[in-house]
């Protein structure tokens, strides 16, 4: 088994796990902490599979990741501070199920 | 002199300005209002360049920093591209002349103008994107902007609203970005015409195309993915409503309508008739969870889930009828922004009136706000499907379309669709004749220019029924569609 | 054979880790034990970018990743904890409703989105190029050596260019909920003290070198704005405070510097050169320097200004 | 091999030992202060014996002065991290084991 094969499938795992939490959690921050899990699997699948050009791998799918990670940086931190204000105004970390109607 | 017009890149120019004006007004918050309304209108007139453009010498590709296509990034606009465009000018122009009276304080003032010109640049950047990956970057641009838009307000339901659709918009970019991580690695290419000649049936490609149209199904907020839709777009300020309702969720359908027909032409129907399936549901629930509201936001913003419904209708017709089937979506799409964005403005306009939006409470508002009525009553003609209005051009072409495939199914879903969507309007325009149990002699008048700007996007919505020549001509410039007819 | 065998043992390990790791994040019912195994979740990333070949991506990851994003993580459950009081209320720091048993319809289809992304990978090509070759032989024209650099700053500029405005928004967002929430009074300690003294001018150090290294070995603007970022919170940390007679207009310029110097560099080649962000293959290398240094600047006082949380200037300064 | 290569060996597995060693007391020491003890001070030493081995397979000189930075950062931050939480232990009133 070669790198290029281990960690594509890890990284599947980690996307359907993160997946999972942000299904089954409720509490806000590990919602947010399942969707970065999520998105390093999507990042290890994208630069695993470039090691497959050999011990220089290709370059593009290094930069995709690069602005993915800054984007989910950015992204996480919006979502923190929501968070917060949400729970100073309503004193909960999760949401309301009622919203619907 | 024309020569000298052909060779400015309206393209370039649609994205750099908003973004440019975007950072300035955050640099220099008391220009801020002046800056978005000078810069709405530039991109109006360079949309309209652009078209020019488009009609002169065919679909339009830009080379960033000089790389062609799979090393570097493109744009490319065609009449699919333009329409949109021009819808988003239309509605944000509008939406900014509301928006110089409805964020009257300060302290809204310096947060609205930034965001929402940035949220102009992605959406205009989205549209001209020809690169699957570049692609994505816009879309969370546009989605974080949009959710940065909606908690606006910092009040317990636009937060609440505002963070399912923060998840909701993060989880549909990632399922996106990981089917665009399968197609690179399968194919060296995230440049869209690259893919279309490359495709072949595969795993990976199978696994892409779920991917990126769940991701994608879940931003536009699809049946069964609606549930953020309504809470986010109801509790934001009215001129941002009017954006994610008329604009926002038609970006991801662009990008799915844009895979669709470059990228996945060769899938076979069983997925189409899946989309057309959740459509005719997402038509049927979103009107009768219409009717039960008792809110008018609410009510809007679920007349949205139901009139996105409509846009999926076309996938299961177009493989028989190609184009005829998305000249109807494309038709579809532009006069519900026009007439939705006009319908969010009057219910900003009504809560500006009398402090709430309460249906049974709307207390004659005929008389006290005939323009706002009017223009409620003209984008309701509009999203019923009623003569003479665009919403009725694009459905009878869905229901041309329908007809000659003989699919009684559509054409059932068309008629229900369109008596329930009466039903939700008359239910709103009938409260607004009677007195309501509690008099309002509201001492607050509504701007006039607020008043104005939803008239006259309404009108644009009902406009749009006397010009479907014309508009049927520049969307099928560089013709878009026409792929699918030729594939077999 | 037998390195060979050896290094997919540690791939299998270090695989198994990470998702062992990401499942207790997820599972455990207290959220700062949650938070401190996401973070060691990132630091483990980052030995498998190294492994894959892709140390520019490990160092992003150990440096935004797991650093940064771990302090913001942290920060928010401080804050979560102590809205008012200054006490730790328990029942937020741990899952109140948390249901340890697996509920199985999700994670029905959690194991098949596994087994359907799984066989699609396993499907793919043993041996695959991508772009590689046409980045390699574009890299005399890219004006810097990196490739990595040269996709993100000159190939494919037009993406970080919106990328820098995406962590932008996301600040804009972050401060329209509402002012910096009440400053607490910092940890006051003279180690903490001596110790951000001490360190502020190493990160700076640290991340010019890695900007300017990043034209031809790992680095670039991202880590290196990461870095100075970091030295900005360890500074607020100890207590350190903007001057109340700092104008805002400097910081706010400083913010937009990289995404300022980008939309100009774009205007202005769009005029010179006729394509947007074409730059000249002279001055490419030139180019790329200045903007990475603005980028820097911006990347470390946004990441910053999102650490301190809300919105720094009282409501009629910033209209000035 | 070399005598300077097996030299690094050795060098590396004391480090490493070290690293066990510090590890072992973080998971089996019996309150904060000695586990805040064994990490920073076996892990401190078993990173500058690691990084001793590591230098004698260095050339450049620039190198081997990176490698004594880091040992040097590392001493400092863990030093004063060490302190800080301790510090807040005892804030907190967090009573040392008996």
């Amino acid at each position: 088994m070669s790198p290029q094969l281990i960690y594509p499938l890890i990284g599947a795992g980690l996307f359907s796990l993160g997946l999972y939490g942000l299904i089954v959690h409720s509490h806000l921050l590990r919602k947010i902490l399942a969707i970065n899990i999520m998105g390093s699997g999507v990042f290890l699948i994208l630069v695993a599979l470039a090691k497959r050009s050999g011990e220089m791998p290709d370059p593009v799918p290094h930069a995709m990741v690069i602005t993915g990670i800054v984007v989910a940086v950015s992204a996480t931190a919006l979502a923190l501070a929501m968070m917060l204000k949400l729970h100073t105004e309503t004193g909960r970390t999760d949401l309301p199920d009622d919203q619907q109607t | 002199m024309l020569s000298m017009l052909a060779q400015i890149p309206f393209d370039a120019i649609l994205i750099l300005l908003p973004l440019g004006a975007g950072m300035l007004s955050f640099l220099w918050p008391v220009i801020a209002r002046a800056l978005g309304l000078l810069t709405t209108v530039a991109v109006l007139m360079s949309v309209i360049g652009l078209g020019w453009q488009i009609q002169q010498s065919g679909s339009h590709i830009h080379l960033l920093g000089g790389w062609s296509a799979p090393l570097g990034i493109q744009l490319y606009a065609d009449g699919l591209s333009l329409l949109m465009l021009a819808a988003t000018a239309i509605v944000g122009f509008a939406v900014s002349i509301y928006a110089t009276r409805y964020f009257s304080r300060r302290h809204d003032e310096v947060r609205f103008w930034p965001v929402w010109l940035l949220l102009l640049g992605a959406l205009n950047a989205l549209f001209l994107a020809a690169d699957i990956f570049n692609l994505y970057v816009t879309l969370e641009l546009l989605g974080l902007a949009a959710v940065a838009l909606t908690a606006l307000t910092g009040s317990r339901q636009a937060l609440v609203g505002a963070m399912r659709y923060l998840f909701a918009t993060l989880l549909g970019s990632l399922c996106y970005l990981l089917g665009v991580a399968l197609l690179y690695q399968t194919y060296g290419t995230v440049d869209i015409a690259l893919l279309g000649e490359l495709l072949e049936s595969s795993p990976g490609v199978w696994a892409a195309l779920g991917l990126i149209t769940t991701g994608l199904v879940l931003k536009t907020a699809l049946f069964p993915f609606h549930f953020w839709l309504p809470p986010a777009h109801a509790s934001a300020p009215a001129p941002v409503s009017a954006v994610l309702s008329a604009l926002v969720v038609k970006a991801s359908f662009y990008i799915l309508l844009r895979l669709w027909l470059t990228l996945f032409n060769p899938t076979d129907d069983s997925i189409n008739n899946l989309l057309g399936l959740l459509g005719a549901t997402a038509v049927l629930w979103g009107s009768i969870q219409a009717f039960r509201q008792t809110r008018l936001k609410l009510l809007i913003a679920y007349s949205t889930v139901a009139q996105i419904g409509y846009l999926f209708l076309a996938f299961p017709l177009a493989a028989a009828s190609g184009g005829l089937a998305w000249n109807a979506v494309a038709y579809l799409a532009l006069s519900h922004a026009l007439a939705k964005a006009a319908m969010f403005l009057t219910a900003g306009n009504l809560i500006h009136f009398d402090g709430h939006d309460r249906i049974a409470d709307l207390d004659r508002v005929v008389q006290r706000l005939p323009v706002t009525a009017w223009a409620f009553a003209l984008a309701g003609v509009s999203i019923m499907g009623l003569p003479p209005s665009g919403g009725f051009i694009g459905k009878w072409l869905l229901l041309e379309a329908a007809l000659k495939q003989g699919n009684w199914g559509i054409v059932t879903v068309l008629v229900v669709g369109g008596l329930l969507a009466a039903a939700y309007i008359f239910k709103v325009l009938g409260n607004t004749f009677t007195e309501a149990l509690h008099h309002h002699e509201s001492s607050t008048s509504v701007p006039a220019r607020m008043e104005w700007t939803a008239f006259g996007l309404a009108l644009g919505a009902i406009i749009l029924g006397f010009t479907a020549t014309p508009v049927l001509e520049i969307i099928n410039l560089g013709s878009p569609f026409s792929a699918r007819e030729i594939s077999p | 054979m037998e390195i060979s065998l050896l290094s997919t043992i540690f791939d299998v390990l270090l695989g198994l880790s990470l998702l062992g790791l990401a499942w207790s994040a997820l599972a455990t019912t207290d959220l700062f034990k949650a938070v401190l195994l996401f973070i060691a979740f990132g630091l483990l990333m980052a030995l498998v970018w190294v492994r894959l070949n892709a140390p520019d991506v490990a160092l992003a990851e150990a440096a935004i990743g797991a650093g940064i994003t771990g302090a913001l993580m942290l920060s928010a459950l401080a804050r979560l904890n102590s809205p008012h009081t200054g006490r730790a209320i328990a029942s937020h720091t741990t899952d109140p409703e948390k249901d340890p048993s697996i509920q199985w319809w999700p994670f029905i289809s959690l194991v098949l989105v596994f087994i359907g992304l799984a066989y699609s990978v396993f499907t793919f090509s043993p041996a695959f190029m991508g772009l590689q070759p046409d980045v390699y032989s574009q890299l005399v024209n890219s004006g810097v050596e990196n490739p990595v650099t040269a996709v993100l700053l000159n190939f494919r500029g037009y993406d970080t260019l919106l990328e820098m405005l995406v962590l932008f928004v996301a600040l804009l967002g972050v401060w329209s909920l509402g002012e910096n929430p009440a400053v607490k009074t910092p940890f006051i300690s003279p180690v903490l003290d001596t110790l951000s003294r001490l360190l502020t001018p190493v990160f700076i150090l640290v991340a010019a070198y890695i900007l300017w290294v990043g034209a031809h070995a790992p680095g670039g603007a991202f880590q290196a704005g990461s870095i100075l970022g970091a030295a900005g919170i360890l500074l607020l940390l100890s207590g350190w405070q903007l001057r109340k007679d700092t104008s805002s207009l400097f910081f706010r310029v400083l913010l937009l510097a990289g995404p300022l110097a980008f939309v100009a560099l774009a205007a202005i080649t769009l005029l010179i050169q006729g394509q947007l962000l074409e730059y000249p293959p002279a001055q490419a290398g030139l180019l790329i320097l200045i903007l990475e240094t603005f980028a820097t600047l911006s990347i470390g006082v946004t990441l910053a200004a999102l650490f301190l949380g809300g919105f720094p200037w009282s409501k009629n300064r910033a209209l000035k | 091999m070399t005598i300077i290569d097996y030299l690094s060996i050795i060098l590396i597995i004391i480090g490493a030992f070290f690293f066990l060693a510090g590890t072992l007391g973080l998971l089996r020491f019996p309150d904060i202060y000695t586990r805040l003890h064994a990490l920073t001070k076996a892990d401190n030493l078993g990173l500058g014996i690691t990084i001793i081995g590591l230098m004698l397979q260095l050339e450049s000189i620039m190198a081997v002065g990176k490698l004594l930075l880091i040992w040097l950062l590392v001493l400092l931050s863990g030093a004063s991290v060490a302190h800080l939480i301790a510090k807040g232990a005892v804030q907190r009133k967090i009573r040392p084991w008996k």
